[in-house]
Order: C-alpha cells, then sequence, then structure tokens
C-alpha cells in the first residue's frame, strides 16, 4: 500500500491552513497571502475561518472562461457551479467554486448578470465537469450558459419549463 | 511456470474463500426472526412523540405553548387548547400529529420547555389506510392513563411491566432548550 | 441487429458498426436506486453510457430557503442517508462558521467518532453492494452483519438507525454514555479480524482480481477535470482529502493516514475504501483515548440563529468525497441560498468518458466502484 | 403375501410396465430434486450467510418450494408483444426433455438404470446442447435486449465449456475402453483408490480431470460463477426476463436438474457411482450421497465467489483448460499405449 501523508502539503500555505477551530476576536494577522496573485484576476485574499474558502473574485460575466482557464493552469479543480437570485437588485449571480486537489485551496469565482436575460459564457471546454452543474444552474435558475453542448434539463423533469429557485417562483 | 504459478495462486485463493463461507456456515445464525421474536428499542429510540403526563395531576403537562407546532419542519404537528376554569395556563384538547408526514426529527421534542411530548417506543407502525397515521395523541394519552389506572386497582397484572417501562423513558436533554447536562441520561 | 430494427435491414444491410440502446434503470439491480444510464451499445461494448438523473429529485435547496437552519437540519440526514452524520456536519459547520460558535472539545470529538463510525458503515454497505454488482452475495450478508453493530451503538446515542440528526448548531443533542464508548471499543476490536476475513475472502479471490484490476482506468487529470473526489480520486493516485486539506473539527489532533493507490481502476477504488476503514478505526480508537469532559453544547447559542449577511462555505470529507454547504445569508433565520454540493454528483459525471469502449459487465463494475448514492445526485 | 409382491415385480420388470415405471420415475425424481433443491440452495444460502433461511411455510420451510409452485402456477404466462410466440412458449418445453432423457441411462445402482445402453455416455453429451438450444431460443425469441445479449453469452459459454469436457470425457471413456456408464462403474470397484479420480497409475493427472470436468460441469449448467446467462447485476435476468410464472419455474427447474445430471454424471465418471468405500449400505445410497455431497460443493461455490467476467470465463476455457485437457488426452493415450503394449 502507498499511503501519503498529506498532513502538510506545501509549506508556504502555512499561513492559510486553518486551525481547527475559529478563534473569534483574535486580532488578525498580518495581511493575508494571496498565491493567485501572478493571474491577471482580481483576486482577494479572505479569511477562510470567516467564509470557507481562500480566495475570491468577481469578473465580468465575459471572463469566467479565461478564469477557468487560468485556474485549470494552475491545477485547480472544478467544485462546483451555482446561481443566486438577487431578485431586488435586478442580477443573477454565478458562483464558480474552485478547490485545488493538491495545495488545500479554495477559490471562488463570480459573476453577476442582468436578471431579465441571464447569459453567460461555458466553462465546459474548460472544465468538463462543469457541463452538469451548468445544466443544473440552467435547471434552477433558468440562467442560459452560452456554448454549453446540452441544456436539456438535468435533474428537473424533462419537459419542465419553469425554474424553481428563483426568488419569484411560488409552486 | 509464472503461468503455472499463477494459476496455483489463484486455485489456492478460491480454496481459502470456501473455507472462510464453511467456516461461516457452521456458526450460528445471527438474525432476528421478526415477528417471531422482536427487538427492545433503547431508551432514546426516537418514534412517533406522545404527550407526557403531570404524575400528580394525571393530566397532560402540555400548556399549549405551540412551539412544537412552530419548530416542525413538516407542519405536521396541530395543537388545539383551552383555559379551563380556575387554571392559570391552557390546558390541551386536541394534539393531532399527522404521522405520514412526520420525518421523526425530533425538534418537537427538544423545543419543548415542559417536556411534556416524548418518543414513544412504539416501531411496528403499520396500517392499511392513511387516516391510520393521523394519530390522536388526547386520545392516546388517556388510553395510557386507563392502563397505568388499572394497574394501581391491580399491581400484579401484566400492565406494570409496561408502565415501568414507560417511566424509564427519559426525555432526552433539550439542547435549543438550553437545558445542557453533561454525562447523557440513560439508565 | 437487435429486435427494434426491421428484420430485412438487420439481415441484409449488417452496418459495420450497428448499435443498440440499452436502457440500464431507473430500475434495473445495478444502479441501486433510481439511476438511468442510456446506453449506446455495440453488442457487449458501450459506445456512449449517458447517465440521466433526477429520478428522485426532491429539491433540497428550495427547502432550504424556506425552513429555518434548525428546521432544514433533519433534510440533509437524508441526501446521502448512508452517511448521514457527515452531511449534518456540513450543515452544523457552516452555521457554526458563520454565526462563530465554539463547539466545545468533547462535542468535536465525539462528532469524529461518530462520523468514522458512520463512514465505516457506508463503506461496508459499499462493499456488500458492489459485491453484488459483481454477482457475489454472501459478501453483502457480512457487511450487513458488522454494520449493525454501528447502527445499533448510533441508534443508542441517537435513537435512529439511519437518518441520525446527532449534530446541532454549536454541539450535540445529547451526550454518549458509557455503553457507546465501550460498545465502540468493542466495535473496532471485532472489526479488525473481520477485516483480515475481508481480504481474504473477497480481495485476494482471484476472480475479483480479474474483474478489478486494470478495469475502468480513470487518470488523475480526468479527476481534477471532472471534480471527482473522495475515493475516486485518492484512487487515481491524488491524496485529496478533506479532513487533511481543509482540516475541520479535531482531525489536525488525529493521526491518520490517507491511503491513495496510483493505478486509477476499480481495483485501486476497492482498495482505498478497504484501507479507509482500517484508517477510521485509527481515528475511532485515537478520539476515543482522547475524548475529554465537558460540556457538548457550546453554551450561548442563540435559540433563533441569524447569519450575518454574506456567504459561507464549509466541506467536509463524506464517505464519498466532498460535501460542501454553500449558505447566502441575508442576516435572516432563513438561508438566502443553500447550495449542497454533493460528491456523486461529481463523480458519476466522468462516468461517460470513463466508461467508453467498455465491455457492459466492465462497465458495471466501474459504475459500481464509484459509490454512488442516487439522492445524493438528485438532492 | 411375498409371492405376490415379488410377482408384482417381476411384471413391472416386463417390457411396457417397466418403461411407464421408469418414465414416472425418472420425472418424480427430477421434479422432487428440483424443487428441493431450491429449499436446499435457499438453506444453505442461509446458513452460508449467517441466517435460517425458508422458515415459514412448513417446519423448517420445507413447504416453501410447494408454496413457491402453486405461486408460479398461478401467474399468467406473458407473451410480450412482437415476441416469436411458439419458440417463446415452445422453449421451456425443450428445456427439460434432453435432461429428462438423459438421466434414463444414469445407473443409480447395480443395474438401476431406465436404460443400459452401450454407448450411454455418447448419448448424455449428445442430448446436451438441446439445453443450450433451448435457452437461446427463449432468449432471441423473447424480444428483450437483455435476452438476446445473454442468447449471445450462453451460445459462446457453452460452446467454449463442451470442448474441454468432451476432451475430458473421451479421456475416461479411453481409460476404461467403453461409453458403457455400468461399466465404467464396474470397473471402479474395490476401495476408494480404484475410483477413475485417484487412478493415478493409469493417467498422473486424473485429479485434474475431475476439476476440469467439475468446473466445466458449472460453465455447463450456468452457475456460479459462470451464471452469465442469468447475471442479474448486468443483464437484470438474461434470458429468462420476459419469462413469467411457470415459464420462468421451468427454466429454473431446469436448471437444477441439469445439476443432478452434471453431478450424478462426475458422480459416474469418477466417483465409482454406486460402489461403496466400504461395504455396508445398499450402492444406491452411496452414489446419492456422492452426488449430494457434489451438489453441496456447487451451492457453497454458488454463495462464495463473485461472477466472472465474460472474457475471464472464454479465457479459462480457451487458455488453460482446453490445453490441459488436451495435455490429459495425450497423456492417458500413451500411457495405455506403453502400459498394454506387450498384450
Amino acid at each position: 500500500m502507498r499511503v501519503v501523508n498529506e498532513k502538510d502539503p506545501n509549506p508556504k500555505m502555512k499561513d492559510n491552513g486553518a486551525p481547527a477551530t475559529p478563534a473569534p476576536g483574535a486580532p488578525a494577522p498580518e495581511p493575508r497571502p494571496n498565491p493567485l496573485a501572478h493571474l491577471p484576476l482580481p483576486f482577494q485574499a479572505v479569511d477562510y475561518n470567516l467564509k470557507g474558502y481562500h480566495l475570491e473574485a468577481a469578473v465580468q460575466p465575459g471572463q469566467v472562461a479565461v478564469a477557468a482557464g487560468y485556474l485549470d493552469s494552475e491545477g485547480f479543480s472544478l467544485d462546483t457551479i451555482t446561481g443566486v437570485d438577487w431578485l431586488a437588485q435586478g442580477q443573477m449571480e454565478v458562483v464558480y467554486d474552485y478547490f485545488h486537489p493538491t495545495r488545500g485551496l479554495r477559490s471562488v469565482v463570480r459573476a453577476r448578470i442582468p436578471r431579465e436575460n441571464p447569459e453567460i459564457p461555458t466553462i465546459s471546454q474548460v472544465f468538463p465537469g462543469a457541463n452538469w452543474h451548468e445544466r443544473e444552474t440552467h435547471d434552477f435558475f433558468g440562467i442560459r450558459f452560452l456554448g454549453h453542448p446540452d441544456l436539456s434539463p438535468f435533474l428537473l423533469p424533462e419537459d419542465a419549463t419553469f425554474h424553481p429557485l428563483r426568488k419569484d417562483f411560488s409552486a | 511456470m509464472n503461468a503455472l504459478r499463477e494459476i496455483y495462486g489463484g486455485f489456492k485463493s478460491l480454496l481459502i474463500g470456501m473455507r472462510i463461507t464453511l467456516g461461516q456456515f457452521f456458526r450460528p445464525t445471527v438474525t432476528v426472526r421478526y415477528p417471531h421474536q422482536s427487538l427492545k428499542m433503547p431508551p432514546r429510540y426516537r418514534g412517533h412523540i406522545e404527550l407526557v403526563g403531570n404524575p400528580e395531576t394525571g393530566k397532560p403537562l402540555c400548556f399549549v405553548c405551540k412551539l412544537c407546532e412552530r419548530a416542525c419542519p413538516s407542519d405536521c404537528i396541530n395543537v388545539e387548547g383551552a383555559k379551563l376554569e380556575g387554571d392559570k395556563r391552557k390546558s390541551v384538547t386536541s394534539y393531532k400529529l399527522d404521522f405520514t408526514k412526520c420525518s421523526l426529527c425530533g425538534s418537537c421534542v427538544e423545543v419543548c420547555r415542559e417536556g411534556a411530548i416524548r418518543f414513544s417506543r412504539d416501531y411496528n407502525l403499520a396500517g392499511l389506510t392513511k387516516e391510520e397515521f393521523l394519530l390522536d395523541l388526547v386520545k392516546r394519552f388517556q388510553a395510557q392513563q386507563a392502563a397505568v389506572k388499572a394497574e394501581i386497582r391491580n399491581p400484579k397484572s401484566e400492565v406494570r411491566s409496561a408502565k415501568s417501562e414507560l417511566s424509564a423513558e427519559q426525555k432526552p436533554q433539550g439542547q435549543l432548550a438550553g437545558a445542557v447536562k453533561d454525562g447523557g441520561s440513560v439508565s | 441487429m437487435i429486435v427494434s430494427e426491421p428484420i430485412s435491414r438487420s439481415v441484409a444491410g449488417s452496418a459495420p458498426n450497428e448499435t443498440f440502446v440499452l436502457n440500464l434503470g431507473p430500475q434495473h439491480p445495478a444502479t441501486h436506486g433510481v439511476l438511468r444510464v442510456k446506453m449506446t451499445m455495440d453488442g457487449e461494448y458501450v459506445v456512449r453510457a449517458e447517465p440521466v438523473c433526477g429520478y428522485i429529485h426532491r429539491m433540497q435547496e428550495k427547502m432550504g430557503e424556506n425552513r429555518t437552519y434548525a428546521q432544514y437540519l433533519p433534510n440533509t440526514s437524508r441526501i446521502d442517508y448512508l452517511s448521514a452524520m457527515n452531511y449534518t456536519h456540513g450543515l452544523v459547520g457552516v452555521v457554526e462558521r458563520a454565526a462563530r460558535i465554539q463547539v466545545p472539545p468533547r462535542a468535536e470529538y465525539i462528532r469524529v467518532i461518530t462520523s468514522e463510525l458512520n463512514r465505516i458503515s457506508s463503506h461496508l454497505v459499499w462493499w456488500g453492494a458492489f459485491l453484488l454488482d459483481l454477482g457475489g452475495f454472501t459478501p453483502l450478508l457480512y457487511a450487513f452483519d458488522d454494520r449493525e453493530m454501528i447502527l445499533d451503538l448510533l441508534e443508542g446515542i441517537t435513537g435512529a438507525r439511519l437518518t441520525y440528526c446527532y449534530y446541532r448548531f454549536g454541539g450535540l443533542y445529547n451526550d454518549v454514555d458509557e455503553t457507546f464508548l465501550k460498545g465502540a471499543r468493542r466495535f473496532v476490536a471485532h472489526m479488525r479480524p473481520r477485516l483480515k476475513m475481508y481480504r481474504a475472502l473477497v480481495t485476494e479471490n482471484v476472480i475479483l482480481r480479474k474483474r478489478l484490476i486494470g478495469i475502468g482506468p480513470i487518470s488523475a487529470e480526468m479527476c481534477r477535470k471532472y471534480g471527482a473526489t473522495g475515493p475516486v480520486i485518492r484512487g487515481s493516485g491524488v491524496s485529496y482529502d478533506v479532513r487533511r486539506a481543509e482540516p475541520y473539527s479535531v482531525y489536525p489532533e488525529l493521526d491518520f493516514d490517507i491511503p491513495a493507490y496510483p493505478e486509477g481502476d476499480s481495483m485501486a477504488r476497492y482498495l482505498v475504501r478497504m484501507d479507509e476503514m482500517a484508517q477510521s478505526l485509527r481515528i475511532i480508537e485515537q478520539a476515543l483515548d482522547k475524548l475529554p469532559g465537558g460540556p457538548v453544547m457550546a453554551e450561548k447559542v442563540p435559540r433563533v440563529l441569524k447569519l450575518p449577511a454574506g456567504d459561507y462555505c464549509y466541506a467536509v470529507e463524506a464517505a464519498r468525497g466532498r460535501f460542501m454547504v454553500r449558505v447566502v445569508s441575508d442576516n435572516k433565520e432563513i438561508a438566502y441560498r443553500l447550495k449542497l454540493r454533493t460528491p456523486c454528483l461529481s463523480n458519476l459525471s466522468l462516468f461517460e468518458e470513463a466508461s467508453q469502449g467498455m465491455l457492459l459487465a466492465d462497465a458495471l463494475a466501474l459504475l459500481g466502484s464509484l459509490d454512488l448514492v442516487i439522492p445524493d445526485i438528485d438532492r | 403375501m411375498n409371492a405376490l409382491f415379488s410377482k408384482v415385480i417381476t411384471v413391472l420388470d416386463t417390457e411396457p410396465y417397466r418403461l411407464v415405471v421408469w418414465v414416472v420415475a425418472i420425472v418424480s425424481f427430477v421434479a422432487l430434486n428440483a424443487a428441493y433443491l431450491v429449499w436446499v440452495e435457499r438453506k444453505g444460502a442461509g446458513r452460508f450467510q449467517r441466517r435460517p433461511g425458508p422458515t415459514e411455510v412448513g417446519p423448517a420451510g420445507l413447504l416453501q418450494p410447494v408454496a413457491d409452485g402453486l405461486k408460479l402456477m398461478s401467474k399468467q404466462l406473458l407473451v410480450p408483444a412482437g415476441a416469436d410466440s411458439m419458440l417463446f412458449r415452445g422453449a421451456p418445453l425443450l428445456v427439460m426433455a434432453p435432461v429428462l432423457m438423459s438421466l434414463a441411462v444414469i445407473p443409480f445402482g447395480r443395474g438401476l438404470a431406465a436404460v443400459n445402453l452401450n454407448v450411454g455416455l455418447l448419448m448424455v453429451f449428445a442430448l446436451g446442447p438441446i439445453n443450450l438450444m433451448a435457452i437461446m431460443f427463449g432468449a432471441w425469441s423473447s424480444r428483450n435486449k437483455y435476452a438476446v445479449m445473454s442468447a449471445a453469452r450462453v451460445v459462446s459459454q457453452n460452446v467454449a465449456y463442451e470442448i474441454p469436457m468432451l476432451l475430458v470425457v473421451t479421456t475416461i471413456a479411453m481409460v476404461s475402453g467403453t461409453m458403457d456408464l455400468n461399466q465404467i462403474v464396474e470397473q471402479q470397484s474395490g476401495a476408494f483408490w480404484h475410483w477413475n479420480l485417484f487412478r493415478v497409475w493409469v493417467n498422473p493427472l486424473m485429479p485434474v480431470t475431475f476439476l476440469i470436468f467439475y468446473i466445466c460441469m458449472l460453465a455447463e449448467t450456468n452457475r456460479a460463477p459462470f451464471d452469465m446467462v442469468e447475471a442479474e447485476s448486468e443483464l437484470v435476468a438474461g434470458a429468462y426476463t420476459e419469462y413469467a410464472g411457470m415459464g420462468f419455474g421451468v427454466f429454473f427447474m431446469a436448471e437444477y436438474a441439469n445439476i443432478v445430471l452434471g453431478c450424478s454424471l462426475a458422480t459416474v465418471l469418477f466417483l465409482g457411482g454406486w460402489q461403496s468405500p466400504f461395504s455396508f449400505m445398499p450402492g444406491v445410497t452411496w452414489f446419492l450421497i456422492k452426488m449430494y455431497f457434489l451438489i453441496f460443493s456447487v451451492v457453497w461455490i454458488r454463495w462464495t465467489f463473485p461472477r466472472t467476467q465474460f472474457y475471464g470465463l472464454l479465457n479459462l476455457s480457451w487458455k488453460i483448460l482446453i490445453p490441459v485437457s488436451l495435455f490429459t488426452l495425450i497423456l492417458s493415450a500413451a500411457m495405455i499405449k506403453m502400459l498394454r503394449a506387450p498384450s
């Protein structure tokens, strides 16, 4: 048996490797490192203990595939894709969660699109696994992923025309 | 030669497997023959809920605060009560549990500050119609009280064991209600 | 060639690559639940296998948007019903993170013990069911015999056998008793020889080895592209485990290994899970030794939980891989958006690519080695 | 009274009556065995899995086969739309016939065979493939994709295993110098080392030959770990997917009847038939003991191993069993030539 003890995958990341339980009220340490600062993406470091991810970036809708490409080349893996319906602002948010299989990093990419015409490019050419997540998001929010091979209902019935996670949806 | 060794190794692994299953063949069975035998539920078993009575008055402890009704994630509890003359609090007149919707999560018992409901240990719940699962807990409570009274009149009857089992059951610590105790309550 | 074609065509015009569609499921013995796989077959060879999901979709995420966090808690047990503890840990964790609730150490240790027991019971079900896929019946019953011990233990403390709903925001439903602690130790002692027996009976068996070694190889790169986690990615040689990658609870204080096998075939995934059971036993033993006293519930947990506005994630290593809850809160007692990232969805999504050109029986061995729980995909 | 009894026996031993008696005897033997082997299988499976097996119908579940039979008979015989109705209905009839006919030549005891055929061995193997054809007809005609895949499997599996089995049987025929099953048993008289299984001085590979025969028998009767025909986790119920009621019941019984046949043949060819290792109890008892032990081992194997992969099954036959059985055949031919050369 080949056992890999993955206690400390990357010593550089030690500051981000969170202690098990958050210590509320502890003084904030020096600025958190941003291991993706070299990418031309607006990544910001956040407190993992508070948020559950290390980095986040809000990008233009057109940039999501580019961002996915950069993260792919960094060795990230797609965690999930989901939407949030901001009814009051008239916007839809598409959230891309990534995790790194070896470095223990989590990063989030967000993009906001208008609610009336929710369209965003697909990232399924970069991450084939995005296919199902995008289909699911299309099911639930009606967000159209441009260039997606098949947006037929995934979890909803095959003749479904409703989008249940929209805030103005009621059963 | 290698091929022969592989065949020999494979054949040996098959014989080892057969030896193991034969060993199990002669060991006693581990099953419970259900309709003939049945299991005793542990004290913390989460069955459907039932009302708890005040040992002095013999009436339900419930005073219709409806916390359980609100805590229920599936809307399966319906409590109605009325204020009897001379009482400070309401007393329960109807406690309906729609067991078809209940997910046995136990939020109602946990949220109850009086300890007025607890889990029953009934697990043989089967019925032919949906209506059989619309439980009227007040009626159930009255039937239990009648059984207790019968036991007081005739202490050596079979009811005794049933009753002592019921009283041995304790309400688990209601965490959300803030009653945090160490050590557990299992006897 | 096959029945739906008119006879004249099937006999006379036998095209070189004539295919037919085989509807595997939603009711099929090998899909364990209501997964449907639309298989385009060329004889016994799979040309394209397209999973069709959603047969037991329950809109769990919408339910999260119309009930309080405490009311939603029982739902988490019903997503992956085989590792309910881990899933409850996910929701409890995200709420504790957002509300900044400090959980007492005793509660964390008990969470680890119960989670690992649950992981073993889940792997036992997989083991039995996987062998059932491969045509071996008896191991299922042996696995259930051992699992029964775990279920009895957990029933003793939680009152339920499958949908435990044992964790609470800030701690536990109730404390464990001596019976449980003794029983857990007895289980560890009982399980080790049983794992040896499983090894001799099944793992070493030549028929099983012939059926699994080299079958359904999945590369680490494919796992990464599809977001596969859990034993699937570890069976491809990447020792990714949320318990180490994003440590939570008291896992950093415990000494255990992450089994990983670089082969990437079905046997590697099989061995990863078998080794994980042994590692879980190690974790349980250590946690029992280290179990501190004290309360099992945080002191100041508000009765009505309102999470501060913002979004929060919390990931746990469930039996099938990375389970993450993402909560978007708008400072109300009900979540604005509650996203469940379930491992089986990503793990299944690579099946179409991985199963191309395989024989039907091998494809089913691959499907079984992914260890799917369908409600976990459909939610 | 005794005189009357012996007279009845004599009458029954004359030709037209004898035939009737044997037909009734064999049919009831097969039917009872098939029914009660299901019970044995279920009880055995239960014990291997540490549960009691059927217990509710009758004492120790002994009436379970009767209950199962009644249930199957009371079910409607459905013929799927578009199926070839004649083949579909005919296949269950065809599957049972060759087993019954083959059992006619099996000597259960000294002189206890329906027909004393001097080419008994040949007859058994001549009738064997009809069973395979019946399964194939049933599967093909039922217009179901799983069944058709199963039909393809059953043909290639049976063809692959027929060859080593016949090679092994040829070895036995050569060693015994006869195809008469009675004589084959007679030659194995004496203590157990005279059984063909242990006659290593005739051919040192005799135990291997037995093993090959046994494996082939498992494969020919479509038993686990070679149950490619049914393979329920892959092909639902394989060839029998569309069969309901007694149509399925007959296929099911034929499987057990084939096991009985296979195990009796193994007993006759390798374990000395009715010959007893110690000389007490009548020969037929010994025959049954040996046969039921083999049947038990078949059940035991089924509840121990996973199913083989299809190509693994074919590889086993073409790459291991056929070369080895050819080798034993040549070896025994050479040994016979050498040992008997002077005469």
